[in-house]
């Protein structure tokens, strides 16, 4: 039985990296390809969010800072000090997730809507950094890449490597965040959002557990910083936007927090309507609130949990009619 | 730092901070009273300032082209409030989204409906001068504006503890099966309190018009600054998002006047600072 | 030997409010200890206090000779302190086996793993799994929470706290709300409780309380109105005059 | 909603049944395939939808058609967000294959596409100012016929010395590199002419109010030199004036700090402000008065900044398609053939081009005026012919760092 459900629990697994793999071949051209990598990253974002949000019922307006700061340093490593791509890179996981550790310290002292603010604070603060330190950073007018690394000789200037490159990371993201959700520290983070009190008085280190979770949300978030810098191959102060962080709020709660397809489908609508959908609708803004409007009133628990929910009664109301026949 | 210096500092300060009340009281009435934080605040705000603008455009007075736009915007609220949040209490990532996707919308059909150039508004005729103050010149429409503020102030701290209506809405927030219990209509009254706050909003719209003017981006200019003043003036106090308010204006008009280079951040950083020594914000009781 | 729980003129004000007042106890180890008290009198606030969910005004608190009064929840509950919830404070949506997992896995010391799946940490399962045996839960071991009787809960707010091997227990109105049968059944849980384990609780049901007790605190609007063996509380007219009289 | 938006245009700005009617050997082309990227949404729409309607309003004068072939038009909207600029122009060059870009707005997205465009050969005709693109880091595919930032303020530096004769000034623009580059140009030829920078500030981009700002302005100097951009340059102007300054330190304004867009709404106090800018509605030129009579009967507002490069950039690119015969497949010709055309007759006036693609043309000093009911930024002094270099040498120029905050150095502010 154990071997069945495991096999059945891998099925969605094994059909997103089929989807990955043959996606480059089905898609009409390269741009679809570069927008597939595109909501790849901003799916890990969202992913690495979802660690506090959804797993720490902790809402952070924050995580755009993941995806400028580590850019910043690959980009200003990279171009500016002549370091090869793989320190630079490391440089920056590094960087970022020392950010995580400095702000969970700071942010982790509020709760409710103090954390939220304290948050935007903290990533408004780091946004600003970047627009005032000129010399640091170039200002508004960013910082440029000149080319994407060759890792083995694979050319990652083309879309299609590119592409895969993004896909594997993504992949071995989201199975190490699979493993996360169902390991003791995933329990124990999961129980401090649900009874923080309970926790500590069952022995656990509430602090010490959300600030790991902190930790492991910077990790993963700034490998989505690195790789948006080697996508867009330049990094700018509007990359840390507030609008920025809500929008990758928004990509989880819209999906649906604690679950691993829930940041991935939000960032695929939210990304899909900026970059396709607002080609044909001018009025493109209006539909994606519309879209989160409608969401919160039919499926409020999100899109993932709330599909589950309606497939769940749908299949009771099947079982219930069938049972009198 | 000459004794000019902090004089015209000081009353762009408190002007700044009358400006920033009318902005903050209706966020906090609605989040203190209903616990909804409601991030189409701004929109409410720009919304106003263009619905004054183009009563203005109309010829009406000014003060009757706010009261119109207090009254749009105010409906506007009640009628989210009926249609949505209701259906959202409780769920705050819910209301987060839904609000948040309002504030698309209301800022995108405002593009829509008024371009983007930005629209001034005029105040009444006889503000539109400057008043000379011990060797300067200060603007008669900002001291009105800090009058008006702390008038609205009084009168909405008057309202929620001396009226029947403010007796009413605080026992149905503190307790509603309690309250309906008792004959109190709480439906009715969230539905007011959210018309109120709205309201509020739109009014500060028009009144900071003359300021501040309406243009495409007011919204998200302006919704931190109320998130700030709310977090610092201590959540659900009328009072203390006054006070919060002033010392905002103070922190931002001398903040960027003596250190230009925090210009960016002068706001967030007393933030922090405030929320890490006193997360329950300054004035605010704790919110549980 | 000292004392496994001792109190020293312990205030806890809110504001105005006087929660407790001066109260000083001692608690000696093996003992059953039961507070006492109407509603209101601070009972579950000297919990709070002892658990250090609430930092008391003025005051020390000793647990089994060391002063615990700045230390945190965790560092108590590492001292060997548990304790049950009136309200229960359960896990409402996993299982009644995750629930007594994450009782467990509060005593382990060091870093969680994120790699590692919690469900093939087979000892961790096993002595959860024998925690809910001993309150006759195993059978349920695998239902929600929310899916549960009250009953069953009650009982699983025991095995949790049980879980962790506690040298100090403090229970908190463990058969509130309970059927007769029900009440039965965690009375025989209790008295099963070795007498490693110092026991202190709360209860309203003074017949399975004092069948339980060996002493007893009556605490009357913050303050220790009496403190003495079962007979002595039970014949001193105050007892009667603030509680059981009234 | 125009959900169909693209195919409308198609249809409104081409008419191939009539093309193939009066000119049956070019009917067989197919239509020009023309990028436009722009910012429809949040804050800085107002300057692209501005820029829109320059160029809709110029191809629809075309007759929907340039050289004789029909443009099919693709409009994507950057949001003004760099990120979404980068993939937009990769909608345009893969998804819709157009020959050329026109756009963007602004120079954080110019920087951020600019990479992208070069590698991809795709010519691109920006409005943006930003100086480097023709300057230090040049690119073979860039043209700009509007203005580099600092190639309008430093005109005004001469002119505020020499004609108007002030002598100590205040700058002020966004905390961006925009408004940096723009001052640091005014500021070094207004001091190589005697004047004095005595003061600059710096107010955040989102800065909620001007006041404080306006209070700090030192009573000693003789005129503020604002170089705001969009919404920013009309409230700081309303400001100013709400403050009582208006009437006793004049402003002196860079290129969008008094656009003609916002004068109707700045309103009578405007009058008698100074600007510079390498346009005016007031202009002769026949096709400015073409173009300014069909913004008014369309859109009821004057071409200002934004529009009126639009308006250009489609004129320029015209003339040169006019040469090569439509041929904008050939990209190489057609970069070459924008960069070494002189245009005699825009709406700006005459222009050529520098060998980084920047314009050389006329920068008018502009004076409110009241024109019928319109208020209009008159021109009252023509620089002829100003290139981005000014009158200096332009391998000097290139050998000093780019403008900004740092340099040139000030020589007259305390610190």
């Amino acid at each position: 039985m154990s071997l069945r459900c495991s096999a059945a629990r891998s099925l969605p697994a094994l059909g997103l990296v089929l989807l990955l793999a043959v996606l480059p071949f089905i898609l009409p051209g390269p741009f679809y390809i570069a927008i597939a990598h595109q909501i790849l990253i901003y799916a890990l974002l969202a992913l690495s969010l979802d660690i506090l949000v959804g797993h720490g019922g902790m809402i952070s307006l924050a995580q755009a800072a993941f995806l400028g700061v580590p850019a910043y340093v690959y980009v200003g490593l990279s171009a500016r000090a002549g370091l090869s791509p793989l320190p630079a890179a490391l440089s920056a996981l590094a960087a970022g997730t020392a950010l995580a550790g400095l702000f969970g310290v700071l942010a982790l002292r509020a709760r409710g809507l103090g954390f939220l603010m304290i948050t935007l604070a903290l990533g408004q603060v780091v946004w600003g950094l970047a627009y005032r330190w000129v010399d640091l950073t170039g200002g508004d007018n960013g910082m440029r890449l000149s080319a994407r690394p060759r890792p083995f000789g694979l050319d990652l200037g083309r879309p299609i490597p590119f592409y895969y490159f993004v896909s594997v990371i993504f992949l071995a993201a989201l199975f190490f965040l699979r493993r996360f959700a169902r390991s003791a520290f995933g329990a124990s983070l999961r129980g401090t959002r649900d009874q923080p009190r309970r926790m500590a008085m069952l022995g656990h280190h509430v602090f010490r557990i959300r600030w790991l979770a902190f930790i492991y949300s910077g990790f993963l978030g700034s490998i989505a910083g690195v790789l948006f810098a080697l996508s867009f191959r330049f990094i700018s102060p509007q990359t840390m936007t507030l609008q920025q962080a809500a929008e990758v709020l928004l990509m989880v709660i819209l999906g649906g927090p604690g679950t691993l397809a829930g940041p991935l489908i939000g960032a695929v609508i939210i990304t899909l309507v900026k970059t396709v959908v607002s080609s044909y609708v001018a009025r493109w803004y209006t539909v994606l609130g519309l879209i989160f409007i409608g969401v919160e009133l039919f499926l409020p628990e999100g899109l993932v949990p709330g599909f589950a929910r309606l497939r769940r009664r749908l299949g009771a109301a099947l079982l219930a009619r069938r049972r009198p026949a | 730092m000459s004794a000019q210096f902090w004089l015209i500092q000081t009353l762009n300060a408190v002007a700044m901070g009358g400006l920033l009340f009318l902005l903050a009281a209706g966020f906090s009435l609605i989040f203190g009273l209903m616990r909804v934080p409601n991030l189409a605040h701004g929109g409410f705000f720009m919304l106003g300032a263009y619905l004054g603008a183009t009563a203005l455009d109309e010829n009406l007075p000014f003060w009757l082209a706010a009261l119109a736009a207090a009254l749009g915007v105010g409906l506007l609220g009640a009628v989210l409030e009926r249609a949505l949040l209701r259906r959202l209490a409780g769920n705050e990532q819910g209301q987060v989204l839904a609000t948040l996707g309002v504030a698309f919308i209301i800022a995108d059909l405002c593009l829509m409906t008024w371009g983007g150039n930005p629209l001034s508004l005029s105040p009444p005729a006889w503000l539109m001068r400057a008043i000379a103050i011990g060797g300067f010149f200060f603007p008669a429409y900002r001291l009105a504006v800090l009058v008006l503020a702390v008038l609205l102030a009084v009168l909405l701290v008057a309202l929620m503890e001396k009226t029947r209506l403010g007796a009413m809405i605080r026992a149905g927030v503190d307790d509603r099966e309690m309250a309906e219990g008792v004959g109190i209509p709480v439906s009715r009254l969230f539905t007011t309190i959210f018309f109120l706050g709205a309201a509020l909003a739109g009014l500060g719209g028009v009144i900071g018009g003359p300021i501040l003017s309406a243009y495409p981006g007011l919204d998200t200019d302006m919704l931190p600054l109320a998130l700030i003043v709310v977090i610092l003036g201590g959540i659900g106090s009328i009072g203390g998002a006054f006070v919060g308010s002033m010392i905002i204006g103070f922190i931002y008009n001398f903040g960027i006047a003596l250190f230009p280079n925090f210009a960016y951040v002068i706001l967030f950083l007393p933030m922090i600072a405030a929320l890490l020594i006193k997360p329950e914000g300054l004035f605010g009781r704790v919110p549980q | 030997m000292s004392a496994a729980l001792e109190l020293r003129g312990v205030s806890k004000r809110f504001g105005g409010l006087v929660a407790t007042r001066e109260i000083s106890l001692s608690v000696m180890p093996g003992e059953r200890h039961l507070l006492i008290g109407p509603n209101g009198a601070g009972k579950t606030t000297l919990f709070n206090l002892i658990t250090g969910d609430l930092a008391a005004t003025s005051g020390a608190i000793y647990l089994f000779g060391a002063d615990v009064t700045r230390l945190s929840t965790r560092a108590r509950v590492h001292r060997g302190l548990a304790r049950t919830y009136q309200v229960l404070t359960l896990f409402p949506h996993e299982t009644l086996l995750h629930n007594v997992v994450l009782a467990l896995l509060g005593m382990e010391r060091g870093l969680h793993g994120v790699w590692r799946p919690l469900s093939r940490r087979i000892e961790l399962t096993e002595r959860a799994l024998s925690a809910l045996t001993a309150v006759g839960l195993a059978p349920s071991a695998h239902r929600i929470v929310g899916e549960t009787a009250y009953g069953e809960r009650r009982r699983l707010e025991l095995a949790m706290a049980l879980a962790q091997e506690p040298r100090l227990l403090l229970l908190d109105e463990p058969l509130a709300g309970l059927s007769r049968e029900e009440r039965e059944r965690v009375r025989s849980l209790l008295e099963k409780i070795p007498r490693s384990v110092t026991v202190v609780m709360i209860e309203h049901d003074m017949d399975a309380a004092l069948a339980f007790a060996e002493r007893i605190t009556l605490l009357d609007r913050g303050a220790v109105a009496l403190c003495g063996t079962r007979a002595e509380v039970a014949a001193d007219p105050r007892t009667r005059e603030v509680y059981l009289g009234v | 909603m125009k959900i169909t938006r693209r195919n409308a245009l198609r249809l409104s700005l081409a008419a191939p049944g009539l093309a193939a009617l009066r000119r049956p050997a070019r009917a067989a082309q197919p239509p020009i395939r023309l990028g436009f990227l722009t910012v429809k949404t949040g804050p800085l729409a107002s300057g692209g939808i501005q820029m829109e309607q320059g160029l809709t309003l110029f191809l629809k004068e075309q007759g929907g058609k340039l050289a004789g072939r029909s443009v099919e038009l693709f409009t994507e909207d950057t949001g003004g967000v760099p990120a979404n600029a980068l993939t937009k122009a990769q909608a345009l060059v893969e998804r819709d294959k157009v020959d050329a870009v026109v756009g963007p707005l602004a120079a954080f997205e110019l920087l951020a596409i600019i990479g992208y465009t070069d590698r991809q050969k795709m010519p691109v005709l920006a409005v943006a100012a930003a100086e480097n693109i023709s300057q230090r880091t040049p690119s073979p595919w860039f043209l700009r016929c509007t203005s580099s930032s600092a190639q309008a303020s430093q005109p005004m530096g001469y002119y505020a010395a020499k004609t108007l004769g002030y002598r100590k000034v205040t700058m002020i623009a966004d905390d961006i590199t925009y408004g940096y580059e723009q001052c640091a140009g005014f500021m070094r030829v207004f001091e190589d002419n005697g004047g004095k920078v005595i003061q600059r500030l710096w107010p955040p981009l989102n800065a909620p109010d001007y006041g404080t700002y306006i209070a700090e302005i030192r009573p000693d100097a003789d005129a503020v030199f604002q170089a705001f951009a969009g919404a920013n340059g009309f409230r700081f102007t309303q400001q100013y004036f709400e403050y009582g300054l208006g009437g006793r330190k004049p402003i002196i304004a860079g290129m969008t700090g008094i656009d003609d867009s916002i004068l109707p709404q700045i309103g009578n106090i405007a009058l008698g402000l100074l600007s510079t800018c390498f346009y005016s509605p007031a202009l002769t030129y026949p096709s400015n008065k073409t173009f300014v009579a069909a913004m008014r009967k369309t859109y009821h507002a004057d071409p200002g900044y934004y529009s009126a490069g639009t308006y250009v950039t489609g004129q320029v690119l015209a003339a040169a398609l006019e040469k090569i015969g439509g041929k904008i497949e050939e990209r190489e010709l057609l970069m070459h053939t924008l960069r070494t055309s002189v245009v005699p007759e825009t709406a700006r006036g005459p222009v050529r081009f520098d060998q980084f693609g920047n314009v050389i043309g006329n920068v008018y000093i502009r004076k409110v005026e009241r024109v019928g009911s319109w208020l209009v930024n008159v021109p009252i002094h023509t620089f002829h012919d100003v290139s981005q270099f000014w009158t200096f040498n332009q391998a000097a120029f290139l050998k000093d760092p780019v403008y900004s905050k740092t340099w040139p150095p000030t020589r007259y502010i305390e610190h």
